[in-house]
């Protein structure tokens, strides 16, 4: 498949627009919407013709980010990138979803670089909105809030990415094909092994006496009783409100 | 809330100055202002703080539109370090928008007070709005999402996206106007009582039995490694650890990887690293598979 | 299938042993007993001469009243109706149990008509033994508790369920030959849904804080764990005691 | 209880009046009479009051028998409204009939202490009782035998109604007799200490996941509906309900019910006949199925 | 199958080294351990030159012993005996894995005699310490706790088992033969029943309040959930915890 | 520990006495000694008093070895009556190391201290210690291993003794060290606070569960007898057990064995053959099987 200049153009445009900090589709459907391969990806497959396509490269992507947390602003990984430039190189080299997430995890690695530098180079816009704040001038202020940091932002993400999607397609295409056997079933065990970091991540950030105890319920849970996700999460939230109930109880007694 | 503030500031001043009042439209505007815009200026030094005082304009034009030195003090004010989750965090500019307005009718606010009910309640609830919406609600949708959309159904995105978006939605308007409601009064309630201890403490159950569910489903570690010792073959996987304990391989990576963070307090990039490059090796030396 | 008279009286008698008030298998075995279409299905399948096909109707028509709760003495339905007469018209047209469900439902619906005339028509009887008790004549008090009620509700639950026995088969029979396919099955929608009513009534009965949360427990047990009703029961009263203790310890403490 | 009585009844009077004892048949006979008997007169208006004298008859003759005006009292003191759930609600009895006896004898027991006992047990013993014996054990039973029953294997009925027979009589005979031994002094230790308490919330709990299950089991609605967007389709029961959670639809129309009821405060009646109504369309629409 | 006699003696060695009061393997290795019909019947099938039909057999002999206790000095049965003599017997007459169990039992039973035995015995060697006590001879108490004891020991415990698998196999093939099945049967039950004698002494020596609430619990999530021992352990350790940090919690509030 | 002693010593002496220091060599050894030897002697009147002596060995000569008469004493005081579970227990021997030490540097401890830590601890950690290691740990590990070695899969036997080797000895010698840092101080907290509370009742929830986990896997009690009533076949297992209650039959066994053991307070021999003949009779009518 090919991707043309304007496609390309229009991946950009979804990877910006899914990047934590964009505010023309809220926090909620851009950090937890857009930038979920899940969803990226079902949207570059619309714009690459077949949405169905791009929902399943999406979602196999999505799997190693499942439990992927940004808390104050640091993250490991760029699943935004993965999702949209992973998809689409991926459906352009007509590979299989199991060989697209080994396309995608090293891109999800390489977006660390510009999420680092918006946070970065926002720095700068902070210190006029100090100036505007001295001078009791909010219009200002609220026009720095906005629309620099965006034209900054919409520049480091679209561009490299729609030269990737142009210009990527033939180079993973050489590669993919080119990879033994071996290399591929070893990039299936990454793709096994890193939902880890996500959940210990957010392990690390609950951070409370008896975490592990409640983490090790809802493992073997599933191991044992095979409960989905769902069905765990509900007798969770019982087990939280009794717990919680009984010793505040307690506590206050 | 409007009365109390009516009542405070004419005993005070002695003088009937003109009341400003906000409209219930004002918190809203504001409120869907920080929902758009809450990290348009994302940075490392100040965080979401030029985002609150972008989403607080309408309320402070109103307060203090009329007098440039209020206006002055109060974005200065709001120009420091803020980060908090942000749609549980909405209490806080609630509870915020509710403070300034009493204050600019006179009432006996200070900065530091403003500024104790910001810095104090953003670290609870990032805690604990990470954790529901991060770390448990997203994962939850996600997993649902992602097992029909593997399979090609385009329900799998749009129900993952609905049911997150009316689901947070409703839940950080309610949290916002409710923060406006209860006020500084309501706030200490809030932080002293118990209430603030539970939501935490239920919040954490909750995620932390999610992630280890998480965990069973979505971390695959296997070893289909076999011993030859002499006719007797030894398979690893079957014969060693899932006798033992189902499950045994992603748990230990897990806790592996929780350690590398928590206890060695390596950062997320490195572990990410390691990982990445013993999961190849291993997957190479056909020990992991 | 023919109901001869004394087939039908028998049934009228049944369905008024197994009426709350009638003292003759105490309130145990009427109201909980008789009163069951499991078990009145199963006795006027007896007195049909085929209690395995009773049996099986009359666990059929239970069904919608598995929950039924008749708590201080205020009842939406007739189950004891439902049970009798509803099993006796369905072996009489000789339709599948299915089909009896809905000829039973609305049998129980009519039924509450017997309920409200008995409980109303007993408070005269009240107000005679409220002259024995001012004379303080024990002896009169208590035959104006038994017999005068007992002949009344004898005569309004044994002559209309006779009557509707023995002449009712024919009507449910045309009845049933010439309803569409589209009814039946919104009929079995009807049984599917009724359910809910005997257990909205007895939660609400039970009306404690945190009881929905107990009842979704047991709700999702079975959706997602098919744990059979008994081995709720068992696991809820352990999670019971010990919630239970564990409140109480810390009151006391 | 026995001697206790005397002691009182001689300390008192001075005289040795000839004291009146029951002996354990004449309370085993007011239980069975009560078995039977409860709601022989059951009417809107007093409830159980005649069943609970019917039951009393031969305490009654046997204390005030040749005192007529003390007679006359007993008759017009039981003849109150009362209601409670018989099996339970036995331990009432039992400590009515207790007091009686010593009331005969002349213990300082008053009309009022006798009604208090009544009306202050006899709520709560309803609400545990119901939910004990109508609400969770007859389901659970009934669940067992229909599933065996609906096979057309005769042990359904025949187990339900031998288990519960035999449940519910040892225990209501035992709470009744339990009742006369612990009589107006343990009465107490039960009313004011937690052991009241204790039963109603454990019965509470238990009833309510019961009925969760029950629930769960025995409410079928399913959503036979099928969306055709062009050539896709979307079969609403197992590509969306099914997907997000197992058993939406029957526990939305359990708490829906529900809501009517408690919330809305309609009568059973009435929502019974609009769950008819609504299912019935719905089955004929073929949404539901 | 022959047992020479040298190898009547490497297990009746093997029954020593076990029996509880063996120093020479630690307690944990030989009453946790060569005790265990699971480890000695391994161990005698090594000896006979069939370590996997050793290990069917001592397994399967291990059953009604799963939950076996001896706390403070008191056993009712000896496994020791029935894991070791019991294999070999077993093994000797070519008996299935099921009527070796009914070869074990009674051995196991006989064995208390030893255990009996040697308890009573050993009184005499501590009132020889009690001298060497008083005087502060510590060197004399240490010989006088180890040595005496332990020949005695190895006397009371090699030679029956020797004489028992160089003799008994005869015997033994002799009677199973000449069984009926009914027997069998009968003693299949036996074995089936055995082990709720562990079990149960087990449960009086925990002995406390709710106990037997957690013991139904743990019952019926293997009947109604059907989880392994290993899932079940889990789930307990994480109730323990929580009730036992609840309750702690409450009591020092 | 170490300091505190030398404090001690000479503060109450006056003069510099050579003070007697252990190295954590000796407490090793004490602790090697008591892992092999706690059972040589193992007799109804004693149980593991003499084990005790032996593996205090080099620990008394060290600190007695010059002063025959402390020896004679030593010896004598630990003459006395001990029992406890060898793993968990060892906390006990640490801890009187620890005072023997102190002792034999002048520091003002009685024998009535030591018999007092002995003969308080040895119940409670029996209790504990053989709830998890006996009642607890073995029969899992032996589930395990017997479940794999009944196919003949050696892994079974040799799983079981690493695992549990592994997990006792580690637990037994941190615990014996343990005891021996605390000491006697350290023993006040663990006594007099919540903690052994604590650890009781955890260890008799985690065991009660496992063994009825253990009841319901491995007693095996069925009855294929079939009423036959005319035509009619009822099958007592499949259609009344069953129906009612699985694992209806193995718990009445182990309830039953446990109220002959308990309530009935007979002796396990007793017991076994009681059951034995009772099991034996009832397969042989055909009854169970
Ligand atoms: O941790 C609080 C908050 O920090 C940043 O604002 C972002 O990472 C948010 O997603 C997060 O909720
Ligand atoms: O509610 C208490 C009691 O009320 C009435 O007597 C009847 O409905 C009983 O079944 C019920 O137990
Ligand atoms: O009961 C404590 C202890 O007693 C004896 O020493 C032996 O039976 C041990 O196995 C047990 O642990």
């Amino acid at each position: 498949m090919e991707i043309s200049l304007f496609q390309a153009f229009l991946i950009g445009v979804v990877y910006y627009l899914g990047e934590v900090g964009t505010p023309w589709l809220t926090l909620l459907f851009s950090f937890t919407g857009l930038y979920r391969p899940l969803i990226g990806g079902t949207i570059v497959g619309f714009i690459l013709g077949d949405p169905v396509q791009g929902c399943i490269i999406g979602a196999t992507i999505n799997l190693p980010y499942i439990a992927f947390i940004n808390a104050g602003g640091t993250s490991p990984s760029n699943p935004g990138l993965a999702g949209t430039l992973g998809t689409a190189l991926a459906m352009a080299a007509g590979v299989s979803p199991a060989v697209a997430i080994s396309i995608a995890i090293p891109l999800g690695l390489l977006g660390t670089i510009i999420w680092i530098a918006h946070m970065s180079i926002d720095v700068i816009f902070v210190h006029v909105c100090d100036k505007a704040a001295a001078e009791g001038d909010i219009n200002r202020l609220c026009f720095w809030h906005v629309w620099p940091p965006q034209i900054v932002m919409a520049i480091i993400c679209i561009i490299p990415v729609t030269i990737g999607a142009f210009y990527g397609a033939g180079a993973v295409t050489d590669i993919i094909a080119n990879m033994p056997e071996r290399v591929l079933t070893a990039l299936t065990v990454v793709g096994g092994v890193l939902p880890a970091l996500g959940i210990a991540m957010n392990l690390r950030a609950i951070n409370r006496e008896g975490t592990l105890l409640f983490f090790v319920t809802g493992f073997f849970l599933v191991q044992y009783v095979n409960l989905p996700i769902i069905a765990i999460a509900i007798f969770a939230g019982v087990i939280a409100y009794v717990y919680t109930k009984l010793f505040m109880n307690a506590e206050e007694a | 809330m409007v009365e109390n503030t009516q009542a405070i500031s004419g005993e005070e001043n002695g003088v009937t100055k003109k009341k400003i009042v906000l409209d219930r439209k004002d918190v809203k505007r504001a409120f869907w202002r920080w929902t758009f815009f809450s990290h348009a200026n994302y940075n490392y030094e100040r965080l979401q703080a030029t985002g609150l005082i972008y989403a607080l304009k309408p309320v402070l034009v109103k307060l203090y539109g009329d007098n440039p030195e209020a206006m002055k003090e109060a974005l200065q004010r709001h120009m420091a370090f803020f980060n908090t989750e942000p749609h549980f965090g909405g209490v806080i500019h609630g509870i915020v928008i509710a403070m300034e307005e009493e204050k600019a009718n006179g009432a006996p606010i200070t900065t530091e007070a403003i500024n104790g009910v910001k810095t104090g309640l953003m670290g609870p609830f990032a805690g604990v709005g990470d954790t529901l919406w991060q770390g448990t609600l997203v994962p939850i949708l996600l997993a649902i999402g992602i097992s029909l959309g593997i399979q090609g159904n385009l329900m799998g995105p749009l129900l993952y996206m609905v049911l997150l978006g009316v689901i947070m939605l409703t839940l950080a308007y309610n949290i916002w106007m409710k923060g406006y409601e209860v006020g500084s009064m309501g706030i200490q309630k809030i932080m002293g009582g118990k209430m603030l201890k539970s939501i935490i403490m239920g919040a954490s159950i909750l995620g932390a039995m999610t992630l280890g569910a998480l965990s069973a489903s979505f971390v695959t570690v296997t070893c289909p490694y076999v011993i030859n010792i002499g006719e007797f073959q030894l398979a690893l996987q079957t014969q060693v650890f899932d006798a033992i304990l189902k499950g045994m391989l992603p748990l230990g990576t897990t806790f592996g990887t929780y350690y590398l963070l928590k206890k060695k307090k390596m950062k997320g990039t490195t572990v990410l690293f390691l990982l990445f490059v013993l999961a190849f090796t291993l997957g190479m030396l056909g020990i992991l598979g």
